[in-house]
C-alpha cells in the first residue's frame, strides 16, 4: 500500500481514499512520530527565539506573553473551522470521517480557548489592575469556550455516533452563524462601557523581530493540534471499535436472532 | 535573559507558559493514555469478539 | 397548522403546562433582585431592565425542553414527521405558540413589575417594546436546543449549555437599548432594530435547522 | 392501488434489523407481519410509514388511484404507533378534533368514530382519566376520523379485551371492504377473514 507522503496538513478528511478507517489508522501511524518530531523541534525554537527577543519598549516583559496567547487564540478559531469543516463533512458528503475529526477537534479546541483567556488575562493583569476584564476579545472567547463545552456534552450525551454526529453537526454550524453575531454584539457591548484602558490584544504592528518568533510559535501551535487531533482521531476510531465488539459480544451472549 | 527573572513582571511570565506548557502537556499524556487504554480493551474483546476489521497497531 | 397552534397554547395554559410555572419563575427572579441589591431606588432602576431581561430568558429557556420531548414521549411526534406539511413550519408553529405562551405575557407584566423595580416611564416602555422584540428569538434558538435534546433524558441542562452562548446577542442589544432609552447619549434605535433583526433572522434559521435536528431522531 | 416493498433493508442505529425484505399488498388486502419481538416488526413499520430511512432497496405505491394525485407514500398512511399520540391534558374531543383538523380529510365525525370503538359519550372526558385499553380505542378513532388508504398498525390490540379487539377487526374488515389495505405488526390473531402472514426471521447471525 503505497501512502503517498501527505504534508503534515493534508488532513485525512477531505480524502476519499482515507474513507475506510482502516487505511486511516495506517496512515496516522506512519504521519504521527514525523508530526511529533516536527512539533518538538518547532517548540524549541519557537521557545528559544521568544526568550532572545529583547524586551518591547511599550508593554515591557509581559510582551512575552503574546507569544503563547496569540498562537492559542489563532488555534482555537482553527479548531472550530476544523469542527465546521467536519460538520459539513457529516451533513454534505456524508464523510464517515468527518464527525470522528470534529469530535476529536472539540476538546483541544476548548483548550486552546481556555489557555487564550488564561493568558489573555494573565498578559492584562499589569495593566488594567484586575483579573479580568470585559474587554472584546476576552468576552468573545468566554462565550467561545461555553459553546465548546456545550459541543463536548452533546457529543458525550448521545450513545449512538451515526446520531450524535448529525446533531452534533447542526449545532456546529448554527453556532458558526452565530460566531460573527456574537463577536459583532460584543465589540459594541464592551466600546460602550469603555474601560480604562483598551489593551491592544494583537499588539501594535509588530516589530519583525518579534513577528518571527510568533510565527514560530503559531507553527509549533498548529503542528501540535495537528498531531494531536490525528491522535485523538485514531483514538476515536478505536473507541467506535471497541464499542462494536462490545455490543456484538453482547448480543451473542444473548444467543442472538434466529 | 538573566535580567527577566529580577522584574516583577517574572510572575506573570512565568504564569502564562507554566499554564499552557501544563495544559499541553496534559493533553499529550491525556491521547496517549486513552490510546493506550484503548489498545488494550481491543486486544482483550479480540480474543473473544469477532475483529471487526481495522489494522493492527 | 392553526390546529396544532391552538392545541400547544390550549395545552401550555392547562393546569401541566409549562406557562404557569414560566410566569411564576419570573415572578420570583424578579422579586428577589431587590432583595438581594436593597431597596434604594436609583440602583434599583439601573438593575431593574437587567432583571427583567435576564428574568424572561431564564424562563423561557425553562419551558423549552419539554416544546417536544412531550410530543416524543406520547407519539405526536412521529404524526408530525408524518403529516405532509411541511417539518419546518410546524417547528415554526410550535416555537411561536411557545413564545405567545411565555416571551408575551412576560412582557406585558413589565409594567406590574415596574413597580417593585421603581422604573420609570420611558424604561417600561422600553423594556416592554425590547422584550417584545427580543423574546422571539429565544423561543426560535431554543427550539433548535430542544430538538437536538429530545431523545436525551436529562435534555433541560445540555440545552441550556447550547442555547445560552447563542442568546447573549439578544441580551447585549436588548438591555443596551434600554440603557439607551434611558440614559442620553446611547442610543436606542440601533440595538433596537438590532434585537428585532436577530429575531427574525432565528425565525428563519430556528425552525430549519431544529427540523433537520428532529428527523435525526425518528 | 398497491403498496409494494422490493428488498428492502433497514439499519436502526449501526445494527442491521433485516435486509432482503419484499412483499405487496393489492386493495382490499391485509399483511400480518409476524415475529418474536427484537426481530424488527415495528421497525419494518416505521419504514414502511417512511419514518426511517431505508438502508437499501425501496417502498412505493403502484397504480395509484388518480384521485390521490401523486401523494407520496407517508401521506397515504395512517401509522398507529406504541404510543397512543394523545394528549393526557386534553379531553378525547379536543384530540381527536385536532387530529381531524391536523391530518385532513375528514372522514367520520367524531362521535361516529367513538360510537364505532364503542366509546360514545365520552367526547369531553379528560383523555388522561381512560383506561389502557380505552385509550387505545380512542387512537384507533384516530384512524377513522381522517381518512387514509393505508394502515400502518403496529400491535394495535394490545390492552384491548376480546370484545374491543373483535370490534376493531370489524373496523379493519371495513376499511378493506373500502379497498383499503392493511399492514399490522402483532402476534395476537387479528381475526381477519383474509390475512396474508409475514414471517420477519431478523438477521442471520
Amino acid at each position: 500500500m503505497t501512502v503517498t507522503t501527505a504534508d503534515n496538513t493534508a488532513r485525512a478528511k477531505g480524502l476519499t481514499a482515507l474513507a475506510n478507517p482502516t487505511r486511516f489508522l495506517a496512515l496516522v501511524r506512519f504521519v504521527i512520530w514525523p508530526l511529533a518530531l516536527a512539533t518538538a523541534l518547532a517548540f524549541a525554537v519557537g521557545l528559544w527565539m521568544s526568550f532572545s527577543v529583547p524586551d518591547d519598549y511599550q508593554q515591557g516583559r509581559t510582551v512575552r506573553i503574546m507569544f503563547v496567547h496569540v498562537p492559542s487564540v489563532w488555534m482555537a478559531m482553527g479548531a472550530y473551522i476544523v469542527m465546521v469543516s467536519g460538520a459539513l463533512g457529516v451533513l454534505v458528503w456524508r464523510h464517515p470521517l468527518a464527525d470522528v475529526a470534529a469530535r476529536s477537534a472539540a476538546p483541544f479546541g476548548a483548550a486552546f480557548t481556555f489557555l487564550g483567556l488564561v493568558t489573555g488575562s494573565l498578559w492584562g493583569e499589569p495593566m488594567w489592575g484586575t483579573w479580568w476584564v470585559w474587554d472584546a476579545r476576552l468576552t468573545s472567547f468566554l462565550v467561545l469556550l461555553i459553546i465548546y463545552l456545550g459541543l463536548i456534552a452533546l457529543w458525550s450525551a448521545i450513545e449512538e455516533p451515526a446520531r450524535s454526529a448529525r446533531l452534533a453537526a447542526i449545532v456546529v454550524l448554527v453556532g458558526a452563524i452565530n460566531i460573527p453575531i456574537i463577536k459583532f454584539s460584543v465589540d459594541w457591548f464592551t466600546t460602550l462601557h469603555q474601560t480604562a484602558s483598551v489593551v491592544r490584544m494583537d499588539g501594535p504592528a509588530l516589530a519583525p523581530e518579534f513577528l518571527y518568533p510568533l510565527l514560530v510559535m503559531a507553527l509549533a501551535f498548529l503542528l501540535l493540534f495537528v498531531t494531536l487531533h490525528l491522535a485523538a482521531m485514531r483514538n476515536e476510531i478505536l473507541r467506535r471499535q471497541i464499542r462494536t465488539l462490545q455490543r456484538k459480544a453482547a448480543r451473542s451472549a444473548r444467543g442472538g436472532a434466529a | 535573559m538573566t535580567t527577566l527573572f529580577g522584574t516583577k513582571y517574572f510572575f506573570y511570565i512565568a504564569a502564562s507558559y507554566g499554564i499552557t506548557a501544563a495544559v499541553l502537556l496534559s493533553s499529550i499524556v491525556f491521547v496517549i493514555l486513552t490510546h493506550r487504554r484503548h489498545r488494550l480493551r481491543l486486544r482483550k474483546l479480540e480474543e473473544s469478539g469477532l475483529r471487526r476489521g481495522g489494522a493492527k497497531s | 397548522m392553526i390546529a396544532l397552534l391552538k392545541r400547544d397554547i390550549r395545552l401550555a395554559l392547562r393546569s401541566g403546562g409549562g406557562a404557569a410555572t414560566a410566569l411564576l419563575f419570573y415572578l420570583a427572579v424578579v422579586i428577589a433582585m431587590p432583595f438581594a441589591v436593597g431597596p434604594n431606588p436609583e440602583l434599583l432602576a439601573t438593575i431593574g431592565p437587567a432583571t427583567l431581561w435576564v428574568g424572561a430568558l431564564l424562563a423561557g429557556l425553562l419551558g423549552l425542553d419539554r416544546l417536544f420531548q412531550a410530543d416524543s414521549e406520547d407519539g405526536t411526534l412521529d404524526q408530525m414527521l408524518l403529516s405532509p406539511v411541511a417539518l419546518p413550519a410546524q417547528v415554526f408553529v410550535k416555537s411561536l405558540a411557545h413564545w405567545l405562551v411565555t416571551g408575551l405575557p412576560l412582557t406585558l407584566m413589565v409594567p406590574v413589575f415596574a413597580v417593585f423595580l421603581a422604573l420609570d416611564g420611558t424604561a417600561v416602555a422600553a423594556t416592554m417594546a425590547t422584550l417584545l422584540a427580543g423574546t422571539p428569538a429565544i423561543s426560535f434558538i431554543g427550539a433548535v436546543g430542544a430538538a437536538v435534546t429530545v431523545t436525551l433524558p436529562r435534555g433541560g441542562l445540555l440545552l441550556s449549555v447550547l442555547v445560552l452562548p447563542l442568546c447573549i446577542p439578544v441580551l447585549i442589544f436588548g438591555v443596551g437599548a434600554v440603557r439607551g432609552a434611558m440614559t442620553e447619549p446611547d442610543p436606542f434605535l440601533p440595538p433596537f432594530l438590532l434585537v428585532a433583526a436577530i429575531s427574525l433572522f432565528f425565525a428563519v434559521i430556528g425552525p430549519f435547522a431544529a427540523a433537520l435536528a428532529l428527523r435525526q431522531s425518528s | 392501488m398497491k403498496l409494494v416493498a422490493d428488498d428492502i433493508a433497514v439499519m436502526r442505529g449501526e445494527e442491521l434489523v433485516f435486509s432482503g425484505i419484499s412483499f405487496a399488498v393489492e386493495n382490499g388486502g391485509a399483511l400480518v407481519i409476524r415475529g418474536e419481538n427484537g426481530a424488527g416488526k415495528s421497525t419494518l413499520l416505521r419504514a414502511l410509514a417512511g419514518l426511517l430511512p431505508l438502508e437499501s432497496g425501496k417502498i412505493e405505491i403502484q397504480n395509484v388511484e388518480p384521485e390521490f394525485g401523486e401523494a407520496k407514500v407517508p401521506e397515504l398512511c395512517h401509522y398507529l404507533g406504541a404510543e397512543n399520540a394523545m394528549k393526557a391534558a386534553m379531553s378525547v374531543g379536543e384530540n381527536l378534533s385536532f387530529w381531524q383538523d391536523f391530518a385532513g380529510q375528514p372522514h367520520h365525525k367524531i362521535d361516529e368514530a367513538l360510537e364505532l370503538v364503542g366509546l360514545a359519550g365520552l367526547g369531553d372526558l379528560p383523555f388522561g382519566h381512560l383506561s389502557t385499553g380505552q385509550r387505545r380505542r380512542i387512537s384507533i378513532a384516530r384512524l377513522l376520523v381522517s381518512y387514509r388508504p393505508i394502515w400502518l398498525l403496529d400491535e394495535p390490540t394490545s390492552g384491548l379485551d376480546a370484545e374491543s379487539a373483535r370490534q376493531f377487526a370489524g373496523l379493519m374488515e371495513a376499511h378493506l371492504a373500502d379497498d383499503g389495505i392493511v399492514a399490522a405488526a402483532t402476534h395476537i390473531p387479528l381475526g381477519l377473514a383474509a390475512a396474508e402472514e409475514f414471517e420477519l426471521t431478523g438477521v442471520a447471525e
